[in-house]
């Protein structure tokens, strides 16, 4: 039961997001919010056993969304942005080192490893290549090595990244 | 300006028929042919008909790519194999 | 009744009534000359055996021709227009789509579309 | 003029290139493609031929303009679309179920029903 | 127009790393580099074109009150998240296929994954 | 055999998504682009994302061929009913009986241009609906038994 | 010999297929009335915003029940390709 | 002003032809992919734009579909290449 | 009583919903139980037969009829406000429509008691009453509609619903060959016949036939677009030399199948009728399409029968016999076709051949049916149908032996049978125009009688095979289904003027007067 409320919550809120600007309660019109819980009540039906598969519901909490906000605009954006310049540099200049390592980021819930290694990949530098399924390891290819950096067995995940501990932000998001 | 555009996503359409028709490696056709959906999609769109823009993204660049995976997957993946 | 079954051809007409009429006709001849035959043949004997060039007939299984080989001669006789047309039916899908798309070309141009 | 007609005369090369894919390609695979690509060039001449310049799309919102576009042409390539998508699976389907009984998929080897 | 001028700075902005992106896609040597310019070069430029269509919707929202500018903005903003998280784990998906069929990273100084469990 | 953690995960958050934003394709069919077909389609494409993601075992334990084909027939029947209802209210088979009514979906719209309200367009909304099941359903059983055709032939 | 034939009805067919871009013009169709009532008067008749979708589902809606019936038809065989078959229906194949 | 976005338009367009070097080229199935994927996302991108230069907000709906389906598309390549389908 | 006044007025829309929900219903009521689902299946299809006779005896009391979808009422194809122009879709029922879809739905009904029993002991049911029931829905709606794209789609349906019938029995490949090798061919033509569509929509902005036809210019578009329209329709109906699929299709599907599929293709021979009178009418070339139909139909007359002189399998033989009766078909028809503009000519022997050749379709499908579903008789007791290995089944099926021998008497030609009447119009007609050509029909006809003596002979004469020593009659359901159309050959054998007149002449008449067929859509005009 409790998957399905949350799941035709999330799926509601989407729905009232697509819909913005439609009328005047709120920004609603009356008949979207009701075609909006009808919606969410389907989608529910079909999705509860993906959506909370791992019947893991601290992502339900606002503030933690309010905190991924938060994480999406300053820490990664800024990662991003810095990273692009380099990876700018290097397009233009050919000037590269790859190499799979191996980090070890130490976070336990699938969102949490899921948001991480997709900040990874859309950082530009790095980019997951594999994960191991038992602890949550990532193999990441970094188009640039630091000299002498490959002899590292296991990268702290704070190497990765210049500005922010992001792997640190993600554990206060999701765990 | 919107001449160009057009005369454009038709260079790239065409290229990438003739590609499907050219290679060899039916896999590489078939990432083909979903590059195809994707300009013919954009065409289409540019031709002012949204609601054919859509149907093209739906069907033909996901689920027709993925139906044509499969039936590589179900058969063989080079052309000219005989058993 | 003769009436309403005559088929009218513009030319001619047909009628079944005649037809069965005549095959009627045709039916009790035959039962006539059946009737003129001796009535009770002898049903034993080397009289009755049947011979084929003063052999004896051979068992009715023996004789049975398959269907594939009945009109062996008729085809025998085509035989270059056989050795054309059997191979056309090749049973490869791209030649049936050239033979299809063929007809298509050849009407487009005797139809005067492409010059 | 011809050179403004440039969908046209892409949908008639896609088309012919659908065509020569079917016809010069063995591999049933790829004749599906290029019956794909057939579908494709239609649906392309549909919606061009529903075109008109400076229209818009035929959906009345907040922007108001005269010309729209023709909507019949693009009702019948979503017609053209799904039932496109139905065929390819169809046929794709046959070919898997075909290279299991055979161990090939070229169509001068799916030749078994001949002569 | 303060707002103009964001626009056309987003445009060229996302224009040139688009640019770059498609550049690194021709010029790198292996599937791994390549991926690395592809997803986030062009993910990164295609943000900063959303950016662009963002703000000219708020500004015509402020200065219009048409709704139907909300609707854009919410629905370029969809789109631009939708874009980004797929395209990571469309890169992964990619780069974890390349590698499990057997293609090495041709210049690399290290590959864990190869002597890891993978 | 599935994908990686990380894409099974993205798959799952995704799905709701997709189905919401198909579910309001349709639903929305008579105002903005797209319609029945279309967002039947996306709906679609989400469960193929999960056949994508996830391995064909589990897959099948929650996504039944018989469900979805039930769905896909359910929706054929309310399209050909609801084009059907409007024989026993005097009209011609596809009359839109519902149309300009004031009924539910019958509030009639002036020509021009119109910011768009759900409540319009009769019997269309209903038949979008339908349609959308019916695509769901066919679309990914089609996937659903073309896996099975490829699983049979690995095991 | 083969080639040949194959080249020149690819030929021909392409001078066929191409002939619409000789014999019509883009952006400017000579008869549009069955178009513009549908734009004229479809919002009002049916009260749906979007054109496309009123000529799908109500003007032209028994095409529509017609392609929803062949994707019907492509389920039921594709199906039947890949049902599971409790017998081997015996029979020869000459 | 309009200008402006028509021609960023058609430099998008141009670089998805450019794209379509790595398409052909390509050496491998993995590289081609790459180029799908670049083309997806600019052709979003070049979407996103037509609709500011049409005027028809309602047309974002498409590259939001787009954005999200090819992605399907994708994930079944890299399945098969993986040697993963079917099983 | 409202129940009939309904049905009288909608019955061009019941005609075509009724299979309809009776196909989408039946995989649904086939989880309940084989016994529901079958009694489901008749009904629907017993329904659409009472409609097709219902909608048949109205349009020769009453003319042409004309439904339009969605109007606010069935007769009101234009719409008051919309300056003339008919927009919705339009069902245009006139005599040779309503000729079509009766006897469509006659066989269909034979056919579907017939496959009660046949089918019963294979897999899959479900999936094939209701893919027969969707054969049915295409061939009524396209012989009903009078729209050119829905035309279209019913051609889709067809191929479809007939494809994926042929492939039915998956298990040695072979029928999935033939079904795959259908289902190509058919869509490149249907893309081919919308791409024709295209063009007439693109020049004209109309997609009604009688309003194409009022607008027809006949320019270079216009000529592109009948032939692949024609080209791509005779594929379908399966004219030499594109009749490659024929043989395959119609020997690897099932029995009853097969018998339905023949009319499946008179469906699109139908389609090439209603291009050629309806759509463009004296504005074509006359004399070069109608000679074009004629070589067609020369051609496949002759190749048909020499083919099957040397086939050993008897379904394949059949297969290329249906090929050669087409021709007599197209044959007829394009004579009709090539004095279309000389109204002398026409009246003495055109109208005539046209006749012969319309007749020739009903005749063919009931007699070519009966054939094919006592082959299916034959193949379902003794599980070959190889003729080398046939023989002797005339001791222990009996009833079987005499429907063959009807339908076998009847297409050759032999009096008094149906085949005979039709064939004998062709003759004496096509003489008048060109006497070659009537002599080829009769060689053709002798080939035919000589070719089923040989299938005769080897399947019934002869010793009793002990392979097959303990064959029986076949169940009852089948031989009622080869009973009807075996009543339908010998009735039409011996009144044939009454179905002339009947049936025939008004759909000739329909078919020729193209302007009548304008004026039930746009009025008076």
């Amino acid at each position: 039961m409790i998957p399905f409320i949350v799941t035709a919550l999330a799926a509601f809120a989407i729905y009232l997001i697509l819909t913005a600007g439609s009328g005047t309660v709120g920004l609603w019109s009356p008949f979207e919010l009701g075609a909006g819980a009808v919606v969410s009540l389907l989608t529910a039906a079909i999705s509860r056993n993906y959506f909370c598969g791992s019947r893991d519901y601290r992502m339900a909490n606002p503030l933690r969304w309010l905190y991924c906000a938060v994480y999406i605009f300053v820490p990664f954006f800024l990662e991003m942005a810095r990273a692009n310049l380099d990876v700018a540099y290097r397009v233009i200049t050919g000037r590269i080192r790859p190499g799979i390592v191996r980090v070890s980021p130490d976070l336990a819930t699938d969102f949490g490893v899921l948001l991480l290694a997709n900040s990874i990949t859309l950082t530009p530098g790095t980019l997951t290549v594999g994960i191991d399924e038992a602890t949550n390891d990532l193999y990441v290819h970094m188009i640039h090595i630091g000299l002498g950096k490959e002899k590292k067995e296991i990268f702290e995940s704070g190497d990765l990244f210049t500005f922010f501990p992001l792997a640190d932000w993600i554990r206060r998001i999701a765990e | 300006m919107i001449d160009i555009l057009n005369g454009l996503v038709l260079i790239g359409l065409l290229v990438s028929a003739l590609f499907i028709v050219r290679c060899r490696d039916l896999l590489s056709a078939a990432i083909s042919f979903g590059i195809f959906s994707f300009l013919l999609s954009l065409e289409f769109y540019i031709l002012q008909a949204p609601d054919v823009a859509i149907a093209e993204a739906g069907i033909g660049a996901g689920l027709t790519t993925a139906i044509f995976i499969v039936a590589i997957r179900g058969t063989t993946r080079w052309e000219g194999v005989r058993e | 009744m003769a009436a309403i079954m005559t088929l009218q051809t513009g030319t001619g007409f047909w009628n079944p009534i005649i037809w069965i009429i005549a095959f009627v006709i045709a039916f009790v001849f035959a039962y006539l000359i059946w009737m003129l035959g001796e009535k009770d043949p002898k049903k034993t004997g080397d009289l009755i055996r049947p011979y084929l060039s003063g052999n004896p007939e051979p068992a009715k299984e023996a004789v049975h021709v398959p269907g594939g080989n009945l009109y062996w001669g008729f085809t025998e006789a085509l035989q270059g227009y056989y050795t054309r047309v059997v191979p056309l039916h090749s049973g490869i899908l791209t030649d049936y789509l050239l033979w299809f798309l063929g007809v298509m070309a050849f009407v487009l141009v005797l139809v005067g579309v492409i010059v | 003029m011809v050179l403004y007609n440039l969908p046209f005369i892409a949908a008639g090369l896609l088309m012919a290139f659908g065509i020569a894919a079917m016809l010069l390609r063995r591999n049933l695979i790829k004749m599906i493609m290029g019956l794909s690509l057939v579908e494709a060039g239609v649906n392309l001449l549909l919606v061009s031929l529903g075109y008109r310049a400076g229209g818009i799309a035929p959906i009345f919102t907040n922007a108001p303009r005269d010309l729209m576009v023709m909507p019949t042409v693009q009702a019948m390539t979503l017609t053209n679309i799904v039932i496109g998508i139905a065929t390819t699976a169809l046929l794709l389907s046959f070919v898997m179920v075909i290279y299991r009984r055979y161990g090939s998929a070229e169509a001068d080897v799916v030749r078994r029903l001949r002569g | 127009m303060i707002a103009d001028t964001i626009i056309l700075v987003c445009i060229a902005i996302g224009l040139v790393f688009n640019t770059l992106g498609v550049i690194g896609i021709l010029r790198f040597p292996d599937v791994y580099t390549r991926l690395h310019a592809e997803t986030k070069t062009t993910t990164f430029g295609t943000i900063f074109l959303s950016l662009a269509v963002i703000v000219y919707a708020i500004s015509r929202l402020l200065s219009d009150g048409d709704a139907q500018f909300l609707t854009l903005s919410v629905h370029t903003f969809v789109a631009l998240i939708a874009l980004a998280f797929t395209n990571a784990t469309g890169a992964h998906a990619i780069a974890r296929a390349a590698h499990r069929s057997g293609q090495v990273p041709s210049p690399a100084v290290i590959d864990r994954y190869s002597e890891g469990d993978a | 055999m599935s994908m990686s953690k990380i894409v099974r995960a993205a798959a799952c958050v995704l799905l709701p998504f997709i189905l919401v934003f198909g579910f309001y394709i349709v639903m929305h069919g008579h105002l903005t682009p797209g319609g029945g077909f279309q967002g039947g389609a996306v709906i679609a494409t989400g469960f193929v994302l999960l056949m994508a993601a996830f391995s064909y075992d589990s897959i099948t334990a929650r996504l039944s061929k018989s469900s979805l084909t039930g769905g896909e027939t359910l929706g054929l029947l309310l399209f050909i009913v609801t084009a059907a209802v409007a024989l026993g209210l005097g009209g011609t088979f596809f009359g839109n009986w519902l149309a300009n009514s004031g009924a539910i979906f019958g509030t009639p719209v002036a020509f021009g241009a119109n910011p768009g309200n759900l409540n319009t367009a009769g019997v269309i909304p209903i038949m979008n609906l339908a349609v959308g099941i019916e695509v769901l359903g066919g679309l990914s059983v089609i996937l659903l038994y073309m896996l099975s055709g490829v699983h049979e032939e690995v095991a | 010999m083969r080639v040949i034939i194959t080249a020149v009805v690819v030929i021909v067919l392409s001078l066929a297929v191409l002939s619409a871009a000789a014999g019509l013009d883009f952006g400017s169709p000579v008869h549009t009335d069955m178009d513009d009532y549908f734009t004229g008067f479809g919002q009002v008749l049916t009260g749906g915003n979007n054109i496309v979708t009123d000529v799908v589902f109500d003007f032209r809606g028994f095409d529509t029940l017609g392609e929803a019936t062949v994707l019907f038809t492509a389920v039921t065989g594709v199906g039947l390709a890949f049902r599971k078959r409790k017998e081997d229906e015996d029979y020869e194949y000459e | 002003m309009t200008d402006i976005w028509v021609a960023a338009v058609v430099v998008l367009v141009a670089l998805i032809v450019l794209t379509m070097v790595r398409l052909i080229a390509g050496p491998t199935v993995p590289d081609r992919v790459v180029a799908l994927d670049a083309i997806n996302t600019l052709t979003v991108a070049a979407m996103i734009l037509l609709a500011v230069i049409y005027e028809q907000i309602i047309f974002v709906d498409v590259a939001i579909v787009y954005a999200l389906l090819s992605f399907v598309g994708t994930l079944f390549i890299a399945k098969y290449i993986g040697g993963e389908l079917g099983q | 009583m409202i129940v009939p006044s309904l049905l009288l007025q909608h019955a061009p829309a019941l005609l075509l919903a009724v299979p309809m929900l009776g196909a989408f219903a039946t995989p649904l009521l086939g989880r309940l139980g084989s016994g529901i689902r079958n009694a489901w299946a008749v009904l629907a299809m017993l329904c659409t037969l009472l409609i097709a006779v219902v909608l048949a005896t109205e349009v020769l009391a009453t003319g042409t009829i004309v439904y339009a979808f969605g109007a606010a009422a069935p007769h009101l194809s234009v719409p008051l406000d919309s300056g003339g122009i008919p927009i919705r879709i339009i069902f245009t029922v006139d005599a040779m429509s309503a000729f079509m879809a009766l006897f469509a739905s006659i066989v269909g009904f034979a056919v579907l008691l017939y496959s009660l029993k046949s089918q019963s002991r294979n897999s899959g049911q479900d999936g094939y009453y209701a893919l027969l029931l969707l054969l049915t829905v295409g061939i009524l709606g396209m012989v009903c509609t009078g729209d050119l794209f829905n035309f279209f789609v019913f051609l889709e349906i067809n191929s479809l619903a007939g494809a994926a019938l042929v492939a039915y029995r998956v298990d040695k490949g072979v029928a999935v060959e033939a079904g795959l090798k259908y289902a190509v061919l058919s869509t490149l033509g249907g893309l081919l016949v919308l791409f024709a569509i295209a063009l007439l929509y693109g020049q004209y902005d109309a997609l009604n036939i009688a309003m194409i036809a009022s607008r027809m210019q006949f320019t270079l578009l216009d000529k592109v677009a009948l032939v692949m329209l024609v080209v791509a329709l005779a594929m379908k109906a399966g004219a030499v030399p594109m009749h490659f699929w024929t043989p395959d299709a119609y020997s690897m599907a099932p029995s009853a199948v097969t018998a339905f599929l023949v009319v499946a293709s008179q469906a699109s021979l139908y389609g090439i009728f209603r291009v050629v009178f309806s759509l463009y009418g004296l504005a074509l070339d006359c004399l070069t399409v109608g000679w074009v139909l004629i070589i067609l139909g020369v051609l496949s007359m002759f190749v048909g029968v020499t083919m099957a002189i040397p086939q050993k399998d008897v379904k394949r033989l059949m297969a290329y016999h249906a090929v050669s009766q087409t021709g007599y078909m197209l044959l007829g028809v394009g004579v009709g076709v090539a004095v279309l503009g000389n109204q002398d000519l026409l009246t003495a022997y055109g109208r005539i051949a046209m006749e012969g050749g319309i007749f020739h379709i009903i005749n063919h499908a009931m007699y070519k049916g009966l054939l094919f579903l006592t082959a299916g008789a034959i193949f379902y007791r003794t599980g070959t149908r190889n003729l080398n290995k046939l023989g002797g089944l005339g001791h222990s099926m009996k009833w079987t032996m005499v429907f063959f021998m009807i339908g076998a008497l009847a297409i050759a030609g032999i009096p008094p049978f149906n085949g005979f009447a039709s064939k004998l119009m062709i003759y004496e007609s096509v003489f008048l125009f060109n006497p070659l050509l009537s002599i080829i029909a009769m060689v053709v006809s002798i080939l035919t009688l000589a070719s089923f003596v040989k299938v005769f002979h080897s399947i019934f004469m002869g010793p009793k095979l002990p392979e097959y020593a303990d064959v029986r009659e076949v169940p009852a359901p089948m031989l009622i289904g080869m009973g009807i159309l075996a009543l339908f050959v010998i009735l039409f054998g011996i009144f044939p003027q009454q179905v002339v007149d009947l049936l025939i002449t008004p759909a000739a008449a329909a078919l020729i007067d193209q302007g009548g067929y304008i004026a039930s859509i746009l009025g008076g005009a």
